[in-house]
């Protein structure tokens, strides 16, 4: 195979995840060897098999959720990790599910119950699903995710219905829409964006709800006051992958970076430095800051009480080739607008 | 006087202008459309109708249609009533006046789709500015609810259709005989029976075009009404957007788009019999005026009890209560003022909170810091995403206008028949959703290895700019009165002098806004831009919605800012470079 | 016909110290001047005299800079047009182009809520009165010039407003239907009493149909009074000139006595001419119309002798341009059996009667 | 004035069975003329009679249905205007709105390339032949009707087309003006050989101007001849009484003999009357002329007895309304010093020259 240019293609979003990125991760990396990381616009999926097809890939990786590594993957679209060429033993050090055929683990992410500061104190917030759900405790607007969305309002409806958070899966759809029929009245939105659902909150319309956590944690962090606060308790969590297209121009030089970046000791300063993402090796756990714990996902102290979202279930198919994902999305359909 | 020029010249003509236009849509637009349409009667391989029957009796499905074109006709009404006096005027008013209009409602389009309406989720909201006033001054005792449900969808839509519908309409008015408004009046016609059966009537073809444009623009909502209605069915384009990005599902894509193209047009068909049916209007021409004039004629005549009431009522007219005689046109100017203001007022709102930056929506004086201008001009991606929008905005609003232009004098003397079956066929681009034609596109310039270059988002967008502009243009060209050509050619003109010395200057003031409008397009495009932007050629709202969605980089805010001060400064220049060489001129 | 509605107001109008300028042109400069109810009022002036500003003064279209409109006492400024109740037909029609013959004629009884049939009747009756039958349902741009015209001139007479403001309304039509719609204003005028103000280009017009001409110069009113005495007693060169055909020969009043005075033109002498108050030793215009010569034998001593350079037929007459040494003159002179038409190079003698001039000062 | 163009054609025009329809209404209906190189040729005819659409098919405006045009022997259908070089002065003027007076009166120049120098003369001649100087700088609608009217017949003029085509023209200016433009129209004509086709509905400016006249009505022509033959003797009664003021009698002829008639209006008996192929015992209609007929000292036995129903004042003339018996006449008298005006009820005797009269078969 011929000599790859010293570049790596990055789709990505831009903004402040990115450039600390760069800073802990794709600086160094470049230092220790000439390979540049290139910024090239986050792709739809669309793009990418369109890209694949017509063999102008642009793209050596992006972040994506295993949903779309289904998808992708069962279409031949995705290039499969060489975890041969990574170093040994990483599998075993990544967290479950974090070695995919087409992707691997590289932050875990999460949503939760975020509440506005003015309305509620501190200690006397909404700390479940059931208390989100629980209208006469805590009045006011709801602003809930459309399961459109990375994250849906299922699961949460399930466990403000009662369903132990071990149990969740295979989920209930039945009873998750029962459970949903019970609040919609007081949801304000079924918001489809995440910057949407904080809009909500910001604006006045809502005043408890569920959204990611990483945005407000960070404003916090960085001294802003967004007026809301969030609640780990049953939050639910979502692993974030770096995947690489069929006839990417530059896999050799994707895997180096993912290599460098899964050393536990460089995972660990990215980390260090966003402290709204958990680990995905294990291994980097030692190299963490204890003062970011609280507002880490799966640090040890919010891991009991944890919903990991379990996206081999969404996309489950059926006999007809319709998967979960898109069968509870038609359901919401009908049921939203009556 | 109406002309029967020799069969043989017309079409000659019409040939030589219309061939171009129509092989760039062909090119670009057709055939890499047809190729992805084709994709609907296909599953794994086998040809199938099945995606259709689906579709078809999918409840899901069917009432993301009926959402579709409900939203679009009531977005054209609403437009149309909210538009109408901002036209009349833009059309009658000062310069000066026409300025500040043209700013206010052109300012939705500096910003991104999502920032817009989350201004008006604050505005409009229970907490909102509305509701708050109404609250404080004890006219409402509980907020009302002026988002989340249709209210706050149309305001919305409104908003961001405006410029089109109000651009259509002004190019149907400014040639406009005032004398025949003062004869009415002579004739005994009150100002507003005038107004509505004199000036109204002639605005027909301009009222037509802005409304198919803005109808056929509505199909294609994708973020404002998701995020402005209520807990409703999606859109059509939203169900095309979820199988092609999300699920991947091609075929499905593709049958939807197919539908809605082939009901939009089936529509277009019916408007069209029904509009130029019935009247003996000559040759076709005048006929959507006389179309109106009927209908509000009848409409007029049901008030004649009221009318009498008021007759008997009210004193002689010599001997009452003075009015000054420009007091009306005050009434119309007030309101046209109101809306352009409330139209710009939310993007007022983003370009403070620029200055102000605090996550909340609260702005508080403290805050103020230029943090975020900073953060935008410092870093590249920005200000390269904002400079390559410029470039493609500026060739696409080039390109888009000359094509519209040339399609618009081609169709000029064309049989109506013919011509409305032309402009169906320029209307199509918009109908289709983006992202069909966006990733169609993206298999084109992957073919002719055009991806990733700046070209590939101007062809695109310029296909996406062609139906607004030849409907402006269509209407702007059929205003000019063809005995002045006439003239011209008696006077030794060649149809090309002609062309340059007397039709171009008189259409000048149209071709502007519809370079403007292509420009507005172009600038405001995310859907074809999320398949053809690359690491070489981004664009500003796809920079903008990138950062929104996952970051909610306040960066946003300042750019939003910067592009509504250099447009302000932009026109404003412009204005005063056109008064002084007026002036000058004597 | 009937009237449309009970007309309210007599007509009667009055215009003071009225002025209006377009930029640094000034249109119509101080004009004042009282129109009674049921008069027939002609304005006639040079093109851009300000006649059409004027009339859109009263009318309502374009604001006075000064002075006052006053109908029937009441001053219109401020009052929107459509409640003058003020009939225009204007230069240039101003016809609906949405609307057929029908409904353009119909518009002002539409605009008063007249009941259907009544308008029907009257819509019939005012299209027969232009001699439009059988066009009540093409539009405008089918119609000739003329044809436009006419419908412009039913449009107004329809409702029979109590004044008309008429701007050259006959101005596209041939001399047949301009007679009869002549005769047709003339009796509306005459039956309903409508104040009409009419401006025309047609001196024959002003002359057969005005109560008085108003002549107009630069914004100004130059002279206002009956037909007769505008053409027969012009205040000035001015009105003398542009009212009718006119012949100015330059001379010098030599002697002057009880009214009457000598002028010399040229070689030639002109005794018994009335003085209008020109003393002698002045120079002056020597004024008197075509008609007013005629020819006498050729030869005859008390005649003027003279030599025909041109002549101009015109049907009823003929124009001879006649040399009398460095002067020249025109004379008029009806065709007809039996009378003596010179031809062109011939030797003529003429004569005229010193009460058919006028002198004005030079 | 220097030709901007060398003219290469003469601007002879024939015209064979030109015909043009609008939906059912034939407009113009097998029109067949021929006009010499440098002839002054008027349509004129009723309004509605098919002059605009003769002059827009000449033009290249409107296709004839039927039919051929030539110029210069060369057929022009399928030539498209602006090839034809025809100047045409349209009805409603059709100034250029975005262009000023001296752009608007330089266009045709700058369509042929003309050096920027000439064309700056010529328009200035242009300007001054129709007097405007000082509006070169204005905009249509800153001027008057008339002087639109102006700036249309400049931009026609200053190119000197050999054929130009003019649809009333001078329709909206005042005598003197029109006078003036009248003679300028004339200069061009001789000067530069210039065809002309002009319409207009003012009679004496077709008689002053003319080579010939043709009288159309209902889209054919009535009669071609020069202005004379047209005025004194017209083909049939249609042209008789369309040119010119005209009284039509009632009567018989009871004899004929050599050319020579005797008619019976009403009880009176009339002599030696041109039979012009009328013969005897048919019904006939008895054309004369008003200013033929002339009143005889009262009382005169050869004359007519009458009485003055009426008076029409218009300036050099009264016409008056006479009846004699059942029939009636108008009369037109010039007024002049020392000529007998009778009043209104006077009796009075008439007397005409049977030379003067034309018969009709009614
Ligand atoms: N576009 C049209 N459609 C229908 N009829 C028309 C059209 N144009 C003209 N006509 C009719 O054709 C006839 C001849 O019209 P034209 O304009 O030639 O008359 P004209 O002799 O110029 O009359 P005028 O002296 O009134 O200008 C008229 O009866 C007119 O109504
Ligand atoms: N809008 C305008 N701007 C500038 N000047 C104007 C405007 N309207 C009229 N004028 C000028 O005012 C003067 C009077 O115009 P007006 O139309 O009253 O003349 P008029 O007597 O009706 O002439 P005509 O007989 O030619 O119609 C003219 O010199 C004209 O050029
Ligand atoms: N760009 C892919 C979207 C993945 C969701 N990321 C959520 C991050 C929350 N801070
Ligand atoms: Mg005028
Ligand atoms: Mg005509």
């Amino acid at each position: 195979q011929q000599k790859e240019e010293p570049e790596i293609l990055y789709g990505t979003t831009g903004g402040i995840v990115e450039e600390v990125q760069r800073k802990t991760i794709f600086d160094p990396f470049t230092a220790a060897t000439g390979i540049k990381v290139v910024s090239v616009p986050y792709p739809k999926l669309a793009k990418v098999e369109a890209m694949v097809s017509t063999d102008t890939v642009d793209l050596d990786f992006w972040e994506i959720g295993a949903t779309d590594i289904g998808i992708l993957g069962r279409r031949n679209l995705l290039e499969p990790i060489d975890y041969s060429a990574l170093r040994s033993g990483l599998k075993d050090d990544l967290i479950t599910n974090g070695a995919l055929q087409y992707g691997v683990g590289t932050i875990v992410w999460g949503a939760g119950i975020v509440y506005s500061a003015t309305e509620f104190k501190e200690g006397s917030h909404p700390r479940s699903w059931a208390d989100v759900w629980d209208v006469s405790k805590f009045p006011g607007p709801r602003a809930l995710p459309d399961p459109s969305y990375y994250v849906g309002p299922i699961e949460a409806a399930l466990v403000a219905d009662g369903v132990p958070v071990d149990k969740l899966y295979p989920l209930d759809v039945d009873r998750a829409f029962a459970s949903l029929d019970k609040i919609k009245p007081h949801v304000a939105k079924f918001w489809s964006t995440s910057p949407e659902g904080l809009n909500l909150m910001t604006s006045g319309n809502a005043v408890v709800g569920m959204n990611t956590l990483g945005r407000i944690i960070v404003m916090k962090q960085q001294g802003q006051d967004p007026g809301i606060n969030i609640e780990f308790n049953q939050a639910m969590a979502k692993i974030s992958y770096w995947g690489m297209p069929k006839k990417a121009p530059h896999p050799k030089n994707f895997h180096r970076l993912l290599d460098y970046y899964l050393e536990p000791k460089n995972h660990a300063a990215f980390l260090n430095a966003y402290p709204a993402y958990g680990l995905t090796v294990k291994s980097a756990q030692q190299y963490m800051d204890p003062k970011t714990a609280a507002s880490r996902i799966n640090s040890p102290e919010h891991l009991a009480s944890l919903i990991m979202i379990n996206d081999d279930w969404w996309m489950e198919q059926d006999s007809s080739g319709r998967s979960n994902f898109e069968k509870v999305n038609e359901r919401w359909a009908s049921w939203v607008s009556q | 006087m109406p002309k029967l020029r020799g069969p043989d010249t017309v079409n000659r003509a019409a040939v030589m202008l219309l061939t171009g236009p129509l092989l760039f849509l062909l090119c670009f637009f057709y055939v890499p459309l047809i190729q992805t349409l084709w994709m609907s009667f296909w599953i794994d391989g086998v040809f199938t109708f099945s995606n259709y029957e689906r579709a078809l009796s999918s409840a899901l499905y069917l009432n993301a249609f009926v959402w579709t074109f409900e939203l679009a006709l009531f977005t054209t009404i609403l437009s149309l009533v909210v538009g109408y006096p901002v036209a009349y005027v833009m059309a009658t008013g000062g310069s000066r006046l026409r300025l500040f209009i043209l700013i206010c409602i052109i300012m939705p389009f500096w910003t991104s789709a999502l920032v817009r309406t989350f201004a008006w989720v604050a505005i409009l909201g229970r907490e909102g500015i509305v509701n708050s006033s109404l609250m404080y001054l004890s006219i409402v005792s509980r907020p009302m609810s002026l988002v989340f449900n249709r209210i706050g969808v149309f305001i919305g839509t409104v908003h961001v259709m405006l410029p089109y519908m109000v651009l259509c309409l002004y190019s149907s008015m400014h040639g406009i005989d005032r004398s025949l408004v003062r004869a009415a009046e002579t004739l005994g016609a009150g100002r507003m029976r005038s107004f509505f059966l004199i000036y109204v009537p002639q605005t027909a073809p301009g009222i037509i075009s802005g409304s198919l444009l803005v109808f056929i623009v509505s199909l294609g909502f994708f973020v404002t009404p998701a995020v402005l209605g209520g807990n409703q069915s999606p859109s059509v384009v939203v169900l095309v957007e979820r199988h092609m990005g999300v699920m991947l599902n091609w075929p499905m894509a593709a049958t939807l788009s197919s539908l809605l193209l082939a009901a939009t047009l089936l529509l277009f068909a019916v408007f069209n019999r029904y509009v130029r049916a019935g009247h003996a209007a000559p040759e076709g021409q005048g006929g959507e005026a006389i179309r109106l004039y009927t209908l509000i004629a009848k409409l007029d005549q049901g008030w004649r009890p009221v009318r009498a009431l008021w007759r008997r009522f009210s004193p002689n007219p010599l001997r009452r209560r003075r009015r000054s005689a420009r007091s009306q046109p005050r009434l119309a100017t007030l309101m046209a003022a109101l809306i352009a203001t409330i139209t710009a007022f939310p993007i007022l709102l983003i370009v403070l909170m620029a200055f102000f930056p605090s996550p909340s929506s609260a702005i508080r004086l403290g805050n103020f810091s230029l943090r975020w201008f900073a953060l935008y001009f410092t870093r590249d991606e920005w200000i390269s995403s904002t400079l390559t929008s410029f470039q493609v905005a500026l060739v696409t609003a080039a390109l888009a206008s000359t094509i519209a232009l040339v399609t618009a004098l081609g169709l000029r003397r064309l049989p109506p028949a013919v011509r409305t079956t032309l402009v169906s066929i320029n209307l199509t681009p918009m109908i289709v959703p983006a992202v069909a034609y966006g990733v169609s596109a993206y298999f084109l310039f992957a073919q002719i290895g055009l991806i990733g270059t700046r070209i590939s988002l101007v062809l695109g967008h310029t296909i996406l700019a062609i139906p607004p502009t030849v409907l402006v243009m269509v209407a702007a060209v059929q205003s000019i009165d063809n005995r002045l050509e006439d003239a011209a050619a008696s006077l030794g003109a060649s149809p090309w002098r002609r062309l340059r010395h007397i039709i171009l200057p008189l259409l000048a003031p149209m071709t502007a806004a519809s370079a403007l409008i292509a420009f507005l397009t172009s600038f405001d495009d995310l859907a074809i831009a999320l398949f053809l932007t690359s690491s070489k050629a981004k664009t500003l709202p796809k920079q903008l919605y990138d950062s929104m969605l996952n970051d909610s980089d306040p960066r946003v805010f300042a750019a939003s800012a910067v592009l509504v001060g250099l447009t302000i400064a932009a026109l404003v220049i412009m204005h005063l470079l056109r008064s002084r060489s007026m002036s000058e001129r004597g | 016909m009937k009237s449309a509605v009970p007309a309210r107001q007599a007509g009667s109008l009055e215009l003071r110290s009225l002025r209006k300028s377009y930029g640094g042109v000034v249109a119509v400069d101080d004009v004042s001047l009282s129109v009674r109810a049921g008069e027939f009022l002609t304005l006639l002036g040079p093109s851009g005299s300000g006649k059409s500003t004027t009339l859109m003064m009263i009318a309502g279209f374009v604001q006075p800079e000064a002075g006052s409109i006053l109908l029937d006492n009441t001053d219109l400024v401020g009052i929107p047009t459509h409640k003058r109740s003020i009939g225009v037909v204007f230069q240039n029609y101003a016809l609906f182009p949405h609307m057929s013959v029908a409904q353009n004629i119909g518009f002002p009884l539409r605009m008063r809520d007249m009941e259907e049939a009544d308008t029907r009747d009257h819509i019939a009756r005012a299209t027969a009165l232009v001699r439009l039958h059988g066009l009540e349902e093409r539009y405008a741009r089918q119609l000739s010039g003329g044809q436009q015209q006419r419908v412009a001139l039913a449009r107004a007479l329809v409702f029979q407003p109590p004044l008309l403001l008429l701007d050259e309304p006959l101005g596209a039509l041939d001399r047949m239907l301009r007679e009869q719609m002549k005769h047709e204003l003339r009796r509306v005028h005459q039956e309903l009493g409508t104040t009409l103000i009419y401006v025309t280009h047609d001196q024959d017009e002003a002359l057969v149909l005005s109560d008085r001409i108003a002549i107009m110069k630069n914004g100004r009113v130059e002279q206002i009074a009956p037909p007769r005495e505008i053409y027969e007693r012009p205040v000035n060169q001015f009105v003398a000139g542009f009212m009718g055909e006119s012949n100015f020969l330059g001379g010098r009043v030599v002697g002057e006595h009880g009214g009457t005075a000598t002028v010399k033109i040229g070689e030639l002498l002109l005794q018994g001419v009335p003085s209008s108050g020109i003393r002698a030793d002045q120079d002056v215009e020597v004024f008197i119309r075509p008609e007013k010569i005629v020819f006498t034998a050729p030869g005859d001593e008390k005649g003027w002798a003279g030599t025909v350079k041109d002549l101009i037929y015109s049907g009823d007459s003929i124009r001879y341009v006649i040399s009398l040494g460095s002067a020249q003159v025109i004379v008029k002179q009806t065709v007809r059996q039996g009378v003596y038409l010179p031809a062109r190079g011939d030797a003529v003698s003429l004569s005229w009667d010193p009460l058919d001039i006028i002198l004005f000062p030079s």
